[in-house]
């Protein structure tokens, strides 16, 4: 593969992180959802195993695989299974329309862009191009969590954010160093479960998942 | 002789010298002891209240001799200092301090005496050993505060004094009404407390020490108008312990709050404190004195003097009245310490000395005889359990020594000749018609007007004084209570006589007082002038061509004619007979409705007064079945706190209504939590990048 | 020195008994006066001593809810308007006035309001509560007019002794005044009239119980006990005369021991002291008591006037 | 080794206390391992207050690293003593099974090893995994009663500090990334001493985007207003032991957190830290007043006011100097000594009135005198009254403010810990004095709880009236791994 070659593939695969986000925004259905997850994960997997392979960092390739048997495979299966399992209504239910959504999202990548600027300015790695690109899907998963309704949506959007936080630790630095990497697997996979636990939980007690009953406390 | 005499003097002071530190200790040792031990003895409220009172007199006595050779012969240094984060903890006691200390030490020993009896009202429905531990901590919190060197040390004591008395003024919290004045309190010294805070942060900022000496020294490094903040911060806030308008308001809900024995303390003592720290820094730390800032504490002074006074007309409830009259002292004070400072600015030293020397005076005075009139008030609760004037009456025949000993309070209070009141008053007069001698239009303005309103606030005193003592003790009792009012215990009878006494004792012999004062004066200024003050008997301000006066002369004249017209009346009308008889009723016998009340008494002030008062009068009907029998007629009168409406209620809505409109972020939705952090993201982002 | 002292005290003394003798008789002038004004022939100038004498006999009755207070004011009023007397000049500069500056006999003056306002109120009958209430109410701003008055003539003449004050007016003679004379002469007038419970501020002829001030405290006197507190009285009018006359126009008063000049100043204030009583008079026949509550108006503005007084010597 | 050893204590604690069934053992264990914990804590801290730093492996500790493990294990060892009486009245009452109660144990010692890694290791990234541990292992505690506000409560705080431990990430990230660059720099190295050394080189337009996403990130674990929402509603919830821990010990773990990136900021790009730090302490303070006053359940007033005095701490650090740092340093210990008095009075309170309601709450200090005394103490010390230790940094934040010439930030500040004073006396006044509420019987709830009450009066007593020599020292020292921070 030639050198070139490689950095477009590399930058294409970022762009399909970043799509599949605004297609998360468009998603209307919980399952759905679910699926775009699995599809960018499994991107940023593929982006993860090619910038290995053009730097040659050989834990790299461990992360690769990592994110696609944990991001791709495992967490899309405990959110379906628990989706089935508690039975959750089927619609998303965003807070702000999803044409003005797509709008906003539009900006948010503006805006990340406008931060990235300055860094890619005076940078020289190539992949820091992708920095605005993962600042924007950080931003766009932190609208996401913030726009949503249903506690399980906002475990996805979470999960988008941490994908975008990937999509930088990978392409800017070329990887963390193992043990954090490792670490953080292992956090993410956690916080998941334990929001699953949660989401049982919540759903026992207030028989529903919709956070707008969630308002208790308050002053 | 003169030389025999010195000898004694010197070695005195040697031997005292050595003990000063031995008795400062042992000032604090048996204080600490006492409260730890009344804590301890809680269980048993007799022998804990007895502990208290006794190390509280004992360490009284100690600070008493301590203060005493103080202001004859000088500061000492009292006790190692302690190194902190904050220079040196050092604890000296300079003239003016020993002054105050013996005042302090002197209103506690009668404190503890009247406490002994007082105190076994509150017998298994309050805590002795509370009582009695705070009392104890409250003295030495108060010796501190006296003695600190420091800047940060001074102010934990200054804390500690405040908090100590909320929580004595909460001794009683389950009584209705006790909490919202003891916090009202609370909250004001702690504001007053923070302006204090940065005044003197500020100053050892620029001097680069935590030493009160050393600020004294080094005020030149601190710019002009630094200074004048300083001035303005410390003014607020000590004025705000002092009871200074519009900052007064806490003080006549806070001190009538208190068990009595307490309040006598906080208006007798505890309002100095604040007195003689604006004395140390206007006139030590903060450089040489601007004239503004004696116009501004003379104002404030005389106006604080009037307000105090007209509430204390309007009063009902005893212990607010004398709370009240204590907002007016506090106010003629500071009419004399704006004379000095005014003065001093101008460099007439010496006149300036006379109104230090008044100013001085009249806080002794006023904490001797308003700390006897809250043991009388005291005393009056202990008989009848109620505070309202108007259900008392008729006390002057069952309980004849209080009502003396509170009549010849309110005689000092009054200023009438030849008590000490008058004679501090007197000298105040005095020192202000000296200001003649000053080329300064804004002086020559203001100044009339404060001789003005002291004058009218001196008898608007007198008023206060005759109605307060009107209504408790005089006529008939008009409620039950009354009725069955009794004479107080021994011991609180002792405590208020001996204070009875001393209200005596200033007046009659202030030509042998005044010198004294005149050293601790000499010490802030730098000129003694007792040579002009006193001369014999008589004492004058500076020039004995402007006046003098001879209260012991006066006394002496006043019995001699009284003695003369007892025995010429006798000589020519023969033995005194006396009937008694009902009292003149037109015909209808009199009941407790028909006499003057206090409210009556004060009504037509109220009236001539009105737009301060503020007062709202509702009179209701209330009819039978016929429109032409009324079975009730109610009148209520309200007054509103000019202060209170227009400044502190809006302030707290202002502050209430702007919390509520920041409060709804807190809305509940986790949605909307997010959105904050998103938002502060992208801000922080695109303005900080 | 102490030749003085001696000198001082025995002319203070001798005019102290001079006004206590005196007193009653410039009452019963006045009273003589009103009588012609209204076309009465009038009780003889002389009663008040016939009133003073037939009292002083007499037992009296006190009621039974008095307390020690009552028995004991008259000889404090005595007591304390005596103590003033040492201290006004009168006919003669000499006096006690080193004992006593005017502030101390204006706070003197008050001792007597004190406890007479106290024996109002001690019987607990309501026209004694009503007569010292408004006593307090009048005495409240004449007091503070009153000093500051006297103060005027202080500042002026850079003392605050009273006999000074005649001393240093009646020798430097009209130069030093000033204006501010004249508004303190009618703040103290007015004072003058209030502090003696004169018409229009009372009306010392009534005894009609709801516009009394000054009677409604003795209401309850009898005998011994109202002989003295009526003398006490009508001595502080004279005292009030006495410092009018000798504070405000001092010129005639003997300033030295000379047998002539204390032969003038016994005439001059005699003749001053009877003037001020024919005004007296003459308000009181010409006009009629002011309602209690439009009392108010005329002594604030005595007091206005009396602040202008300081003032404009400050200003001046 | 004594690192690795202070690390296994809480572990092997919470296993034994788990798997033995047995209430004391669960309670003795805990006990146990804290007060080892907190002797190991003081060993370690003498060893490097004579030694300097230790540093090997993934393992660092310096003075401030110290400093913040003794305030950890001080304060975990008397939130363990308090539980006992807390959780055993909870159990009593049958409010928990056993088996709630041992878990219980189990995530409090957790929850105590994950801070202590937060603070030990010398990797930003495995300190960022430990204040994610953190949240975990709290978010239990905070959900313990499993009704339906403590669930609520506990989902909020999983979801808003998950959200905000990324950004914190991203910046970690970033920070990382601006090293790549420098030259000689050990290429997969995220050690804190590492990125020091060679600060001045990093890539400063990396660092300000990293340092306002680790603002924004740790500081909403901080409690940094607008960040802050959570704080009030897990505080409220949590047993009263754990709001302690949370108010007193993990806000300052985040703190620390944000520390160790501030120092390496201001050695790079001087006065961009500080400057935030003193929008957000200026912002906190001011939002935290308006709470406070309108507070009406005593355990949310409380965390309010954690909320203020991390705004006051970041004042501290935002004027900076000796005197800032020192105000700040010692903030952070006055702070989590006196709020953990704080909330143990409440949960004694709570228990005995079982409302956490302040118009509920009337007459404390009749119905309990002690708790009562304690209570207004800690109350009259949160709020910054002397004697007590808070004072004494809040006058040193002045100090600094007034010294610094900051004269708006300052008046401000006053303003807003005055009206705070103000409110919070209200509402304490109202709860202790007056008519006591009706039903509730007279005399203390639990006398055991007083004792651990009574040790933290007494030393934010001590600090306050003396600030002991040694302490003196060791937070100069602290203060001077600062830029700015020496004496």
């Amino acid at each position: 593969m030639t050198q070139e070659l490689l950095t477009d593939t590399i930058n294409g695969l970022a762009a399909i992180v970043l799509l599949t986000s605004f297609f998360l925004v468009a998603n209307t259905r919980m399952h759905q959802l679910v699926r775009t997850f699995t599809l960018q994960s499994l991107a940023l997997g593929l982006f993860a195993f090619f910038v290995a392979y053009y730097t040659g960092a050989e834990h790299i390739y461990l992360v690769a695989v990592l994110t696609i048997i944990i991001k791709a495979i495992i967490i899309p299966r405990f959110l379906d299974y628990t989706i089935e399992k508690i039975q959750v209504k089927k619609e998303v239910e965003p807070l702000v329309g999803i044409p003005l959504s797509l709008l906003i999202c539009t900006g948010l990548a503006f805006i990340g862009y406008y931060i990235a600027e300055p860094v890619i300015a005076n940078g020289n790695i190539i992949t820091k191009n992708c920095l605005a690109i993962s600042v924007a899907v950080v931003l766009i998963g932190f609208y996401l969590m913030a726009s949503r309704r249903k506690a399980m949506s906002e475990v996805v959007a979470l999960l988008v954010i941490e994908n975008g936080l990937f999509l930088a630790a990978i392409s800017i630095t070329y990887g963390m160093p193992l043990i954090v990497e490792l670490g953080i697997f292992f956090d993410v996979f956690v916080t998941v479960l334990i929001m699953g636990v949660f989401v049982f939980k919540i759903n026992r007690t207030f028989e529903t998942l919709d956070t707008r009953f969630m308002r208790r406390l308050r002053d | 002789m003169m030389v025999s005499s010195m000898g004694v003097q010197s070695l005195g002071r040697e031997m005292v010298g050595m003990y000063s530190q031995s008795l400062f200790q042992a000032l604090i040792i048996i204080l600490l002891i006492g409260a730890a031990c009344a804590a301890i003895l809680h269980k048993h409220a007799k022998l804990s209240r007895s502990v208290a009172c006794s190390a509280v007199f004992i360490s009284a006595s100690a600070g008493a001799w301590l203060a005493i050779d103080v202001i004859l012969n000088g500061p000492v240094q009292l006790g190692v200092s302690l190194a902190t984060f904050f220079g040196d903890w050092t604890v000296s006691l300079d003239q003016i301090g020993g002054y105050f200390l013996l005042m302090v030490c002197m209103i506690m020993a009668c404190v503890a005496v009247y406490s002994l009896g007082y105190l076994k009202e509150y017998d298994g429905k309050y805590d002795a050993g509370l009582m009695g531990g705070l009392l104890c901590l409250f003295f030495l919190s108060l010796v501190l505060v006296i003695s600190s060197n420091n800047i940060i040390f001074f102010l934990i004591s200054w804390e500690l004094m405040s908090v100590l008395s909320f929580l004595l003024v909460m001794y009683e919290g389950r009584k209705e009404g006790v909490a919202p004045a003891g916090l009202l309190y609370l909250i004001m010294t702690h504001v007053g407390t923070a302006f204090i805070t940065v005044s003197f942060l500020l100053m050892a900022n620029y001097t680069g020490s935590y030493a009160f000496s050393d600020i004294a020294a080094g005020w030149a490094s601190i710019p002009m108008d630094v200074r004048s903040v300083c001035f303005v911060f410390l003014l607020i806030g000590f004025g705000t312990k002092a009871g200074m308008v519009p900052v007064h308001i806490w003080l006549p809900a806070a001190h009538p709050a208190a068990p009595s024995n307490i309040s006598a303390l906080m208006s007798g003592v505890m309002v100095k404190m604040a007195l003689i720290m604006m004395v140390r820094s206007f006139f030590l730390y903060l450089g040489p004195v601007q004239t503004w800032w004696g116009l501004a504490i003379l104002l404030i002074g005389s106006i604080s003097a009037l307000v105090g006074v007209l509430n204390a007309l309007k009063e009902t409830d005893i212990k607010s009245t004398l709370a009240y009259s204590t907002v007016e002292n506090m106010g003629i004070i500071f009419i004399g310490l704006g004379a000095s400072l005014i003065f001093d600015s101008y460099g007439l030293t010496a006149f300036a000395a006379l109104a230090l020397i008044a100013t001085l005076f009249h806080a002794l005075n006023h904490a001797v005889f308003k700390a006897l009139l809250f043991l009388g008030a005291g005393s009056v609760l202990h008989a009848t359990h109620t505070r309202n004037m108007e259900a008392m009456g008729g006390l002057a025949k069952r309980m004849p020594y209080t009502s003396a000993a509170v009549l010849i309070g309110l005689l000092s209070m009054a200023a009438i000749p030849p008590l000490g009141g008058f004679v501090s008053e007197w000298l105040l007069f005095q020192s202000l018609l000296l200001s003649a001698n000053i080329p300064d239009i804004l002086i020559k303005i203001i100044i009339p007007v404060s001789i003005a309103l002291l004058a009218l606030t001196g008898a608007l005193a007198a008023t206060m004084a005759v109605r307060f003592f009107g209504t408790v003790f005089l006529a008939r009792p008009r409620s039950e209570r009354a009725e069955d009012a009794h004479e107080s215990p021994r011991s609180m009878l002792i405590g208020m006589g001996f204070l009875a006494i001393m209200c005596f004792v200033l007046g009659l012999a202030s030509f042998a007082i005044l010198p004294y004062i005149d050293n601790v004066s000499a010490s802030v200024l730098g000129v003694s002038i007792t040579s002009q003050l006193v001369d014999g008997i008589f004492v004058s301000p500076i020039s004995s061509d402007f006046s003098t006066m001879a209260p012991l002369l006066i006394a002496v004249l006043a019995i001699g004619i009284l003695g003369l017209t007892w025995g010429m009346v006798r000589m020519y009308g023969g033995k005194q007979v006396v009937r008694e008889t009902d009292t003149w009723d037109c015909g209808t016998p009199l009941g407790p409705r028909n006499e003057y009340t206090g409210t009556a008494f004060s009504s037509p002030l109220v009236r001539i007064f009105s737009p301060i008062y503020r007062s709202q009068t509702e009179i209701r009907t209330e009819f039978t079945a016929s429109p032409y029998v009324k079975k009730r007629i109610t009148y209520g009168l309200r007054f509103t706190d000019i202060f209170e409406k227009y400044f502190y209620r809006p302030l707290v809505r202002f502050i209430t209504a702007v919390s509520k409109r920041l409060a709804v972020i807190q809305t509940g939705s986790i949605q909307a939590y997010l959105a904050y952090i998103f938002i502060m993201l992208l801000l922080l982002l695109v303005i900080f990048r | 020195m102490v030749q003085d002292v001696l000198l001082n005290s025995l002319f203070a003394a001798l005019q102290a008994v001079t006004m206590f003798a005196l007193s009653p008789l410039i009452i019963g002038i006045i009273r003589k006066v009103k009588a012609w004004f209204q076309s009465r022939k009038g009780s003889s100038i002389w009663q008040p001593y016939y009133d003073l004498a037939k009292l002083l006999r007499k037992d009296s009755t006190m009621s039974k809810d008095a307390s020690w207070i009552s028995r004991a004011t008259p000889y404090i009023a005595i007591a304390s308007v005596g103590v003033v007397a040492l201290m006004v000049p009168f006919f003669t500069t000499y006096s006690l006035g080193f004992v006593g500056d005017l502030i101390v006999v204006v706070y003197l003056l008050a001792l007597f309001r004190f406890f007479m306002v106290l024996a109002g109120m001690d019987a607990g009958s309501t026209f004694g509560g009503m007569g010292s209430s408004r006593e307090m109410m009048v005495s409240s701003i004449v007091e503070p007019t009153m000093l500051l008055a006297i103060f005027t003539m202080a500042l002026i003449t850079g003392t605050t002794t009273l006999s000074s004050i005649s001393y240093s007016l009646a020798v430097t003679g009209p130069d030093l005044v000033r204006p501010a004379l004249f508004l303190a002469l009618a703040a103290f007038f007015i004072s003058l009239l209030a502090e003696n419970a004169r018409v229009p501020v009372d009306n010392p002829a009534t005894h009609l119980e709801l516009t009394m001030i000054h009677e409604g405290m003795l209401l309850e006197y009898s005998g011994k006990q109202l002989a003295l507190m009526e003398w006490a009285s009508w001595t502080k009018f004279l005292l009030f005369s006495a410092i009018l006359a000798n504070v405000f126009f001092p010129w005639g008063i003997a300033t030295d021991l000379s047998a002539l000049g204390m032969a003038v100043g016994v005439i001059a204030i005699i003749a001053k002291v009877l003037v001020i009583a024919l005004a007296v008079a003459l308000i009181e026949s010409g006009t009629s008591k002011m309602r209690l509550f439009r009392l108010p108006n005329l002594l604030t503005e005595s007091f206005t006037l009396a602040l202008l007084a300081v003032m404009s010597f400050y200003i001046l | 080794m004594m690192i690795e050893l202070i690390l296994l204590l809480p572990l092997i604690a919470a296993a034994i206390s788990y798997f033995v069934k047995q209430q004391h053992v669960a309670e003795a264990v805990s006990m146990l391992s804290g007060v080892l914990q907190f002797i190991l804590a003081l060993l370690i801290a003498v060893d490097v207050m004579q030694n300097g730093a230790i540093q090997y492996g993934l393992w660092y500790a310096d003075e401030l690293s110290v400093f913040m493990l003794v305030i950890i294990t001080f304060l975990g060892s008397m939130a363990v003593a308090y539980s006992f009486s807390y959780i055993g009245h909870d159990r009593e009452e049958h409010e928990i099974s056993g088996l709630q109660l041992r878990r219980y144990y189990l995530l409090l010692q957790l929850f105590l090893f994950t801070m202590l890694v937060v603070v030990l290791t010398n990797n930003l990234g495995i300190m960022w995994i430990a204040i994610e541990g953190t949240t975990l292992t709290s978010a239990f505690l905070v959900g313990f009663y499993e009704k339906d506000t403590s669930l609520e409560a506990a989902w909020k705080y999983l979801i808003i500090c998950s959200v905000g431990i990324s950004m914190a990430l991203f910046g970690v990230v970033l920070t990382y990334a601006s090293s790549v660059d420098v030259a000689g720099f050990p290429s997969d190295s995220l050690n804190w001493t590492d990125l020091r050394s060679v600060a001045a080189l990093l890539d400063p337009t990396f660092l300000r985007i990293a340092f306002i996403f680790i603002l924004i990130g740790y500081g909403t674990k901080v409690g940094f207003v607008p960040m802050h929402t959570w704080l009030p509603d897990a505080h409220s919830q949590a047993p009263s032991p754990i709001s302690a821990m949370l108010s007193g010990v993990l806000l300052n773990c985040a703190l620390y957190g944000i520390l160790r990136f501030y120092i390496i900021m201001q050695l790079s790009v001087p006065g961009f830290a500080p400057d935030l730090l003193l929008i957000f302490g200026v912002i906190s303070l001011v939002m935290a007043a308006a709470f406070i006053i309108l507070a009406k359940d005593f355990k949310r007033l409380l965390a309010y006011s954690s909320i203020e005095h991390m705004g006051i701490i970041a004042l501290g650090f935002g004027i900076g100097g000796f005197l800032g740092i020192f105000a700040g340093l010692l903030h952070m210990l006055n702070h989590a000594l006196t709020k953990c008095l704080m909330f143990f009075g409440a949960g004694n309170i709570l228990q005995k009135y079982n409302t956490r309601s302040i118009a509920e709450v009337r007459g404390l200090a009749y119905i309990m005198p002690i708790t009562a005394a304690l209570f207004l103490l800690g109350a009259l010390a949160i709020t910054g009254s002397p004697p007590f230790s808070i004072f004494l940094s809040e006058v040193m934040v002045l100090q600094a403010g007034l010294g610094a010439g900051s004269y708006l930030v300052v008046a401000i500040y006053l303003f807003a810990i005055l009206v705070i004073f103000a409110a919070f006396m209200y509402h304490v006044s109202k709860m202790l004095f007056g008519k006591p509420t009706e039903g509730v019987v007279r005399g203390e709830i639990h006398h055991v709880s007083l004792i651990p009450m009574a040790i933290l009066l007494v030393s934010i007593l001590v600090i306050g009236l003396f600030l002991p020599q040694q302490l003196m020292d060791f937070i100069t020292k602290v203060a001077a791994l600062f830029p700015g921070g020496s004496r």
